[in-house]
């Protein structure tokens, strides 16, 4: 009935924006949240840990867990159980609601986050029309329970622990903000599914300059914010033992440690959907969303495709954060700072602009053709490859061109007097 | 159904509001801060406006209250307890006008009987449902918006363009300011010295 | 719809957490628990502004999202707020050694 | 769907809003100076720099408020002049006597440009006085918040819309709680700084509750809606409308704070005086100038059907309100600032005291059947008391710089020295006491003449009389303060080390600030003239027809036969007073959208009815 209003009306433009929103929803997300919590996200990390622990070693010509189990598989499983059953301590003087509420805000934060991935054609568990929005809300959660995590242990490594944390997190999480905003752009909307839609139509959004000076920068801000080395700083074990949970023993550090690898997947899956095309196998193919028709036999092959595909992505970033974790070492506090003020943060702004250009560039014409694909790569891969230059040149001559002589930190290393030998 | 759930969240919201008043330890005010904030968040989702849920979240859990609890740890003592906190003289007529205003706005609520088409306030009627297109025609009610981003963006960009701008400058101001105001100078006296500020005369005034 | 919230219930939710607001501004000694209880205060305003977005009138001129455009400001002006007031509650501190508003006295008259 | 066009944005409209995007721009561009370019520099030359780079800026933003003040103008005395350089419809679109823009959201009449230029003048000599010494280490991030706190004064007075008005009231008084901060050398700075920040956030909150309150009971944020769905519906009076007293209250309380009226005053001396001397003139002027004429929109506008709904001044109507805190504010102000030896604070309470006088412009506007006049008198009063107090407050930077101390005292003796200052600072005490001729002079009298002229009842009538007379014992008390300074200049001998010389920061301002008083007092009537003219637009109500959102660009569609938005026949009545003020069902029952169509102003006496702005195709 709605042609019966004034289509020029901006309430009735308005009142057509519309995704269902409703008790379905809910029932949807709480039987995620059941299942995920139960079963699905604890299984995940167990065998996450494991991987990463046999990819360690390996890196490290090890062999890494080989006892409980073949090839040490059940090894996470007797992790699990030595965690539940160990004893709860809480330190003499800590707060002790505070100090239980600390993990649970982590992980329900890792939790929440979940929640709105498409993994596949109606596989998002839920779709909120705001669902990007929702899920940096979310994320942006988990600085508040490690700042409480921290101060409530009534203990001075845990709170330096905790402020590292929130400094890094709460600065991190500016440019990943920003390396989001192309995406929305490009997909007209905050829903995840629009969003896998809109790379169906116009291939992955990291296949395009813009899209993929996005992705590098949200990368590097996923990993600070995932507290992974290089920018493991706030649970340093040679400078502040554990950092933010040095306090924490049996199942309340197994929370922090599952809220961690949970974030890991999260995020994994977060770049999938937004980067790289959800479970597209190519870039510019609509490979397997063309063999969808109505029947469900084809809805279910499809389906399983793109679940493959996706979750063989997500398994290659997190294979990629473990080798990063075992070749880099840790940044210092104020390069981890400077890095992300003075070079990941000003590389966002000006990417959103150059979003802007690819947008009309290619998605502007509503079809994608290899003509104004290419064309959208002559126009804004310079731009993009002058940009980072401009940034780094910036950084490297007139910030640290101060006083002459006097060594600035900066991220490409401490500046040695030209008189100084070395050694 | 949803009225118990609206019970539940309006209950938690304001005993968190009371306890971020009446606690003494400030760390534990923020975190009783942070619950009143994100129970307006829920209370947002029953007001079907997500969106503004969302930002609510990111924005004051996220952000402003990782900002007030480092206030607090730069202010006081670690643990947020501050022993030569006096009693406030203001105790009680502070609480009386509290109640005061609770009261006039209560009686304000159920009196008022609406201006115009409108409805009273305190009218028991159901709202229009998120229905997609269908609308009783002669009820201009407001129905409401399910991709809310699209629409605020929207607004944001042609009507509240000003606004919007003006947002951004104040933020940028406030950061700047901030900053400015708060840095530290060489010659300020670290951790627990006495300033070494001169204080000013006193003020003369005449009898 | 029966059980559908009434709208009275909302403004009473933000009336009482005004009047909390109201209460911790003006019996609350430390600035920045100060500094919340405003916040609170508008929280509550905001509360009110989004149940009278959805369960006023629609004015073709109003705009669809008047309410929610305002929270939006209100929001931003918050966190506005908040890093302001820390900035200066800082700077206080610094001078006496004291966030407690009633210690700075060396205005008066 | 409709896809969301480019032309639901007319970006002809940011024409108007030039000035404020200049300095909002220029503010980044001196803080970037600052922190970058002339950070190499010694301290005293980037001082300088950045300062002059400032003050350039607001010459260019004078120039460029001229221009989009003076080019509407022109385009209506004579649009063939400028045809060399607009196009067709941009000449027919300034041609247009559309003051409202961005939806109805922004005004950007005569009005505003006025307005701009007294904001960007005074703002001028602010920035001016600042450079007479250091009293901050952030110099760069002083200017710029100096700047920025204009950019939301010229918003504030131009909003026609609550959210608009709000944001731009936030911006105004966060960044004058930042500025008054920011001399780090003394530690009354920071005290004041975070005084005025508690208690103007605190009212922000109680104003924000009020604002929800008013939105809740109108439906929209247009001030130009809710005065005419307040007047479409029969008011029995306000007593049997909580809700609205309390939005009233509310919002009163808010504006009170910040123009310092007195239930509400306490900030305000410790501001002033713990204030840098510039930031506290821009306090003192500045502020005031925006929120009064943002008081002025909100209850003589928007308001106004609830200024005196029965035959009864004290009644339930905020006439009765404002006039009670009228009376109390001038009052008090006058008597505390009796005692003060200090100059700002002197001047703090001072100003408080022209709060209450100003407050009865209000209360009188409410109540006045020709609000245009009522409007213009206030507004005059508003720029006459800004000048001299930047003018005084020059004085306080004067002494400030010299003595590091603002008593009164210190100024002993002053004319032996600095005779045409001495005598310019008298001309300014005078105009503030209110003696003739100068613009103080014309400034009261204009205002208790309008409350004088209020027939409308018998009861407000009274009242407002009653008001004057308090009026004029204050004045009179007012001169023993004002006149203290004379005194000191003029009868006392220099004591201790005399005062040095006033350079231009200093002796500009206050030759400038003499200038304006004694030239306002000279011809008044030019000035009012100016300020009628710039009342009209304030007040008068424009109807603003629903903004295109959507399909706005590209032919217009095929006419299907459809629309009806069929109500009811009742509801058809109700809307139609809604949206013609009463003046009965619309014709047809058209759509309610026409495109392109934003505002048309409402038939008052001498706004006959322009064509609209989409109407006349190029």
């Amino acid at each position: 009935m709605i042609e019966l209003l004034d289509p020029t009306s901006p309430l009735v433009w308005a009142q057509s924006q519309a995704v269902d929103l409703g008790w379905g929803l809910a029932l949807r997300w709480g039987l995620w949240l059941v299942v995920g919590f139960l079963g699905l996200f604890p299984g995940i990390v167990a065998y996450m840990v494991w991987l990463e622990r046999k990819a360690a070693a390996r890196f490290q010509d090890r062999i890494g867990p080989n006892r409980v189990g073949p090839l040490g598989l059940l090894q996470p499983i007797a992790d699990a159980i030595k965690l539940l059953t160990k004893e709860n301590l809480v330190p003499a003087g800590a707060d002790g609601l505070v100090h239980l509420a600390a993990p649970v805000l982590v992980i329900v934060s890792a939790f929440l986050m979940l929640a709105v991935i498409p993994f596949a054609v109606g596989m998002a568990p839920v779709d909120l029309p705001s669902g990007l929005l929702y899920l940096m809300a979310a994320s942006s959660l988990s600085p508040l329970g490690v700042f409480l995590a921290g101060w409530s242990s009534r203990n001075k490594y845990s709170l330096l622990g905790a402020m590292r944390a929130v400094a890094q997190l709460v600065s991190y999480e500016i440019p990943q903000v920003l390396a989001v905003i192309p995406i929305v752009l490009w997909g007209g909307s905050l829903s995840l599914v629009a969003i896998f839609d809109k790379q169906v139509e116009f291939g992955w959004f990291i296949a395009s300059p813009p899209g993929l000076l996005a992705f590098l920068i949200m990368l590097i801000a996923s990993i600070a914010e995932l507290n992974r080395t290089p920018f493991d700083i706030p649970e340093a074990e040679s400078e502040i033992i554990a950092g933010y949970h040095t306090e924490y023993s049996g199942m309340r550090f197994g929370l922090f440690f599952l809220a961690e690898y949970l974030s890991v997947f999260a995020v994994g899956c977060l770049v999938t959907a937004l980067y790289l095309g959800g479970g597209m196998p190519l870039p510019l193919v609509r490979f397997p969303m063309n063999l969808l028709g109505d029947s469900l036999p084809r809805l279910i092959l499809v389906d399983m495709v793109l679940l493959a595909v996706f979750m063989f992505k997500v398994l290659l970033f997190i294979l990629f954060m473990f080798w990063v974790r075992v070749t880099l070492l840790r940044l210092r506090v104020d390069r981890l700072m400077n890095f992300a003020w003075k070079y990941l943060t000003p590389l966002a702004i000006v990417n959103i602009l150059f979003a802007g250009i690819w947008y009309e560039c290619v998605i502007r014409a509503g079809v994608l053709t290899l003509g104004g694909w290419l064309w959208g790569w002559v126009v804004t891969g310079p731009l993009v490859v002058f940009a980072v230059w401009l940034v780094v040149w910036i950084n490297r001559r007139l910030l640290l061109g101060g006083p002459a002589g006097v060594g600035r930190p900066s991220l490409g290393g401490t500046r040695v007097d030209a008189g100084a030998a070395p050694g | 159904m949803i009225r118990v759930l609206f019970l539940v969240i309006a209950v938690t919201g304001l005993a968190s509001a009371l306890a971020t008043v009446l606690i003494k330890n400030l760390v534990r005010a923020a975190l009783a801060l942070a619950g009143f904030f994100f129970a307006v968040a829920c209370l947002f989702v029953l007001l079907e406006a997500e969106f503004l849920a969302a930002l609510q979240v990111l924005i004051y859990v996220g952000a402003v209250s990782i900002l007030l609890m480092f206030g607090i740890m730069l202010t006081r003592g670690v643990q947020g307890t501050d022993p030569a906190s006096r009693p406030s003289a203001w105790r009680l007529p502070g609480v009386v006008i509290g109640l005061a205003v609770f009261a006039l706005l209560g009686y304000a609520i159920f009196q008022e009987t609406g201006l115009g088409t409108q409805r009273a306030w305190g009218a028991i009627d159901p709202r229009p449902a998120i229905a997609r297109g269908t609308v009783e025609p002669g009820a201009p009610r407001r129905r409401a918006i399910n991709d809310m981003g699209k629409v605020v963006g929207v607004e944001l960009m042609t009507r509240y363009v000003v606004a919007f701008e003006l947002a951004g400058l104040l933020l940028t101001a406030a950061l700047v300011g901030a900053v400015a105001v708060a840095h530290r100078e060489d010659d300020e006296p670290s951790r627990g010295e006495p300033s070494r500020i001169p204080s000013d005369p006193p003020i003369t005034t005449s009898p | 719809m029966e059980s559908d919230i009434p709208l009275s219930w909302f403004l009473l939710f933000a009336a009482a957490s005004f009047a909390i607001g109201l209460i911790g501004v003006l019996t609350r000694k430390n600035a920045i628990a100060v500094l919340m209880a405003i916040e609170i205060m508008l929280n509550a305003a905001n509360v009110n502004l989004v149940a009278f977005w959805r369960y006023g009138p629609e004015l073709p001129e109003a705009g669809p999202v008047a309410g929610i455009v305002l929270a939006i400001m209100v929001i931003t002006v918050a966190a506005a707020e908040v890093a302001v007031g820390i900035g200066l509650i800082l700077l206080c501190y610094r001078r006496w050694r004291a966030a407690d508003v009633d210690r700075y006295d060396s205005l008066a008259g | 769907m409709p896809p969301i066009g480019p032309g639901s944005l007319d970006y002809r409209d940011f024409f108007f809003v030039a000035p404020e995007m200049v300095l909002a721009v220029w503010g980044l561009v001196v803080l970037l100076l600052d922190l970058g370019l002339a950070k190499r520099q010694p301290a005293p030359a980037r001082r300088l720099l950045v300062g002059r780079v400032a003050l350039a800026g607001v010459g260019l933003t004078l120039a460029v408020t001229l221009a989009s003040s003076l080019i509407p103008l022109m385009a209506r005395a004579n649009p063939e002049d400028l045809s060399t350089w607009f196009s067709r419809s941009t000449i027919d679109y300034l041609f247009d006597d559309d003051p409202s823009l961005f939806g109805g959201t922004i005004a950007g009449g005569f009005d505003v440009g006025v307005f701009n230029l007294v904001y960007v003048t005074l703002l001028g000599l602010v920035v001016w006085m600042s450079l007479a010494w250091k009293f901050t280490e952030e110099w760069g991030e002083y200017l710029a918040l100096l700047l920025w706190a204009t950019v939301g004064m010229m918003l504030l007075s131009a909003a026609e819309e609550l959210v608009t008005l709000f944001i731009s009231l936030e911006m105004m008084t966060i960044c004058l709680y930042l500025a008054t901060a920011l001399d780090k050398s003394r530690t009354r700075s920071a005290e004041g700084g975070l005084k005025y920040f508690i208690y103007g956030s605190v009212s922000s909150a109680l104003f924000l509750f009020g604002l929800s309150y008013l939105y809740g009971l109108t439906g929209s944020t247009h001030l130009s809606t809710i005065r005419r769905l307040l007047e479409s519906t029969r008011v029995v009076g306000l007593a049997a409308n909580a809700a609205g007293i309390t939005a009233i209250l509310l919002v009163l309380a808010g504006f009170g704070f910040k123009i310092a009226a007195v239930p509400f005053h306490q900030w305000a001396p410790d501001v002033y005086e713990g204030a840098p001397a510039p930031v506290a003139a821009w306090v003192a002027t500045g502020s005031k100038i925006a929120t009064v004429i943002a008081f002025m929109k909100v209850f003589g506008n928007a308001l106004k059907p609830w200024a005196s709904p029965s035959d009864h001044i004290l009644g339930p109507g905020w006439i009765g309100l404002l006039a009670i805190v009228a009376a109390i504010t001038m009052t008090y102000g006058n008597v505390a600032a009796l005692g003060q030896r200090n100059l700002k604070r002197m001047l703090a309470y001072s100003s408080i005291a022209h709060g209450g006088y100003l407050l009865v412009g209000v209360a009188a506007l409410g109540l006045a059947t020709d609000v245009t006049r009522a409007a213009a008198a206030v507004l005059f009063y508003l720029v006459v008391y800004a000048f001299a107090n930047v003018g005084a407050f020059a004085v306080a930077v004067w002494l400030v710089r010299d003595k590091q101390s603002d008593d009164i005292d210190d100024l002993n003796g002053l004319v032996r020295r600095h005779p045409v200052l001495a005598i310019s600072i008298l001309l300014l005490m005078l105009s503030l006491i209110g003696i003739p001729p100068l613009g103080g002079f014309f400034g009261k009298l204009y205002l208790f003449m309008q409350a004088l002229d209020e027939r409308k009842n018998a009861f407000g009538s009274i009242s407002l009389i009653a008001l004057v007379g308090l009026g004029f014992l204050n004045s009179v008390v007012s001169a023993f303060y004002y006149l203290r300074v004379a005194r000191a200049m003029f009868l006392r001998q220099p004591a201790g080390e005399p005062i040095a010389a006033a350079d231009t920061p200093i002796g500009l301002p206050i030759l400038l600030a003499a200038a304006v008083v004694v030239g306002s007092g000279l011809s008044p009537d030019s000035l009012m003239s100016v300020m009628q003219s710039a009342a009209t637009p304030m007040l008068t109500t424009p109807i603003i027809v629903p903004k295109v959102i959507g399909p706005a660009q590209g032919p217009p569609a095929p006419k299907k036969p459809v629309p009806k938005f069929e109500y009811s026949k009742d509801q058809v009545k109700k809307m139609g007073q809604m949206a013609t003020g009463g003046a009965g069902p619309p014709g047809g029952g058209g759509p309610p959208a026409t495109k392109g169509a934003t505002t048309k102003k409402a038939a008052t006496k001498d706004a006959p009815a322009t064509p609209r702005k989409s109407q006349n195709p190029p």
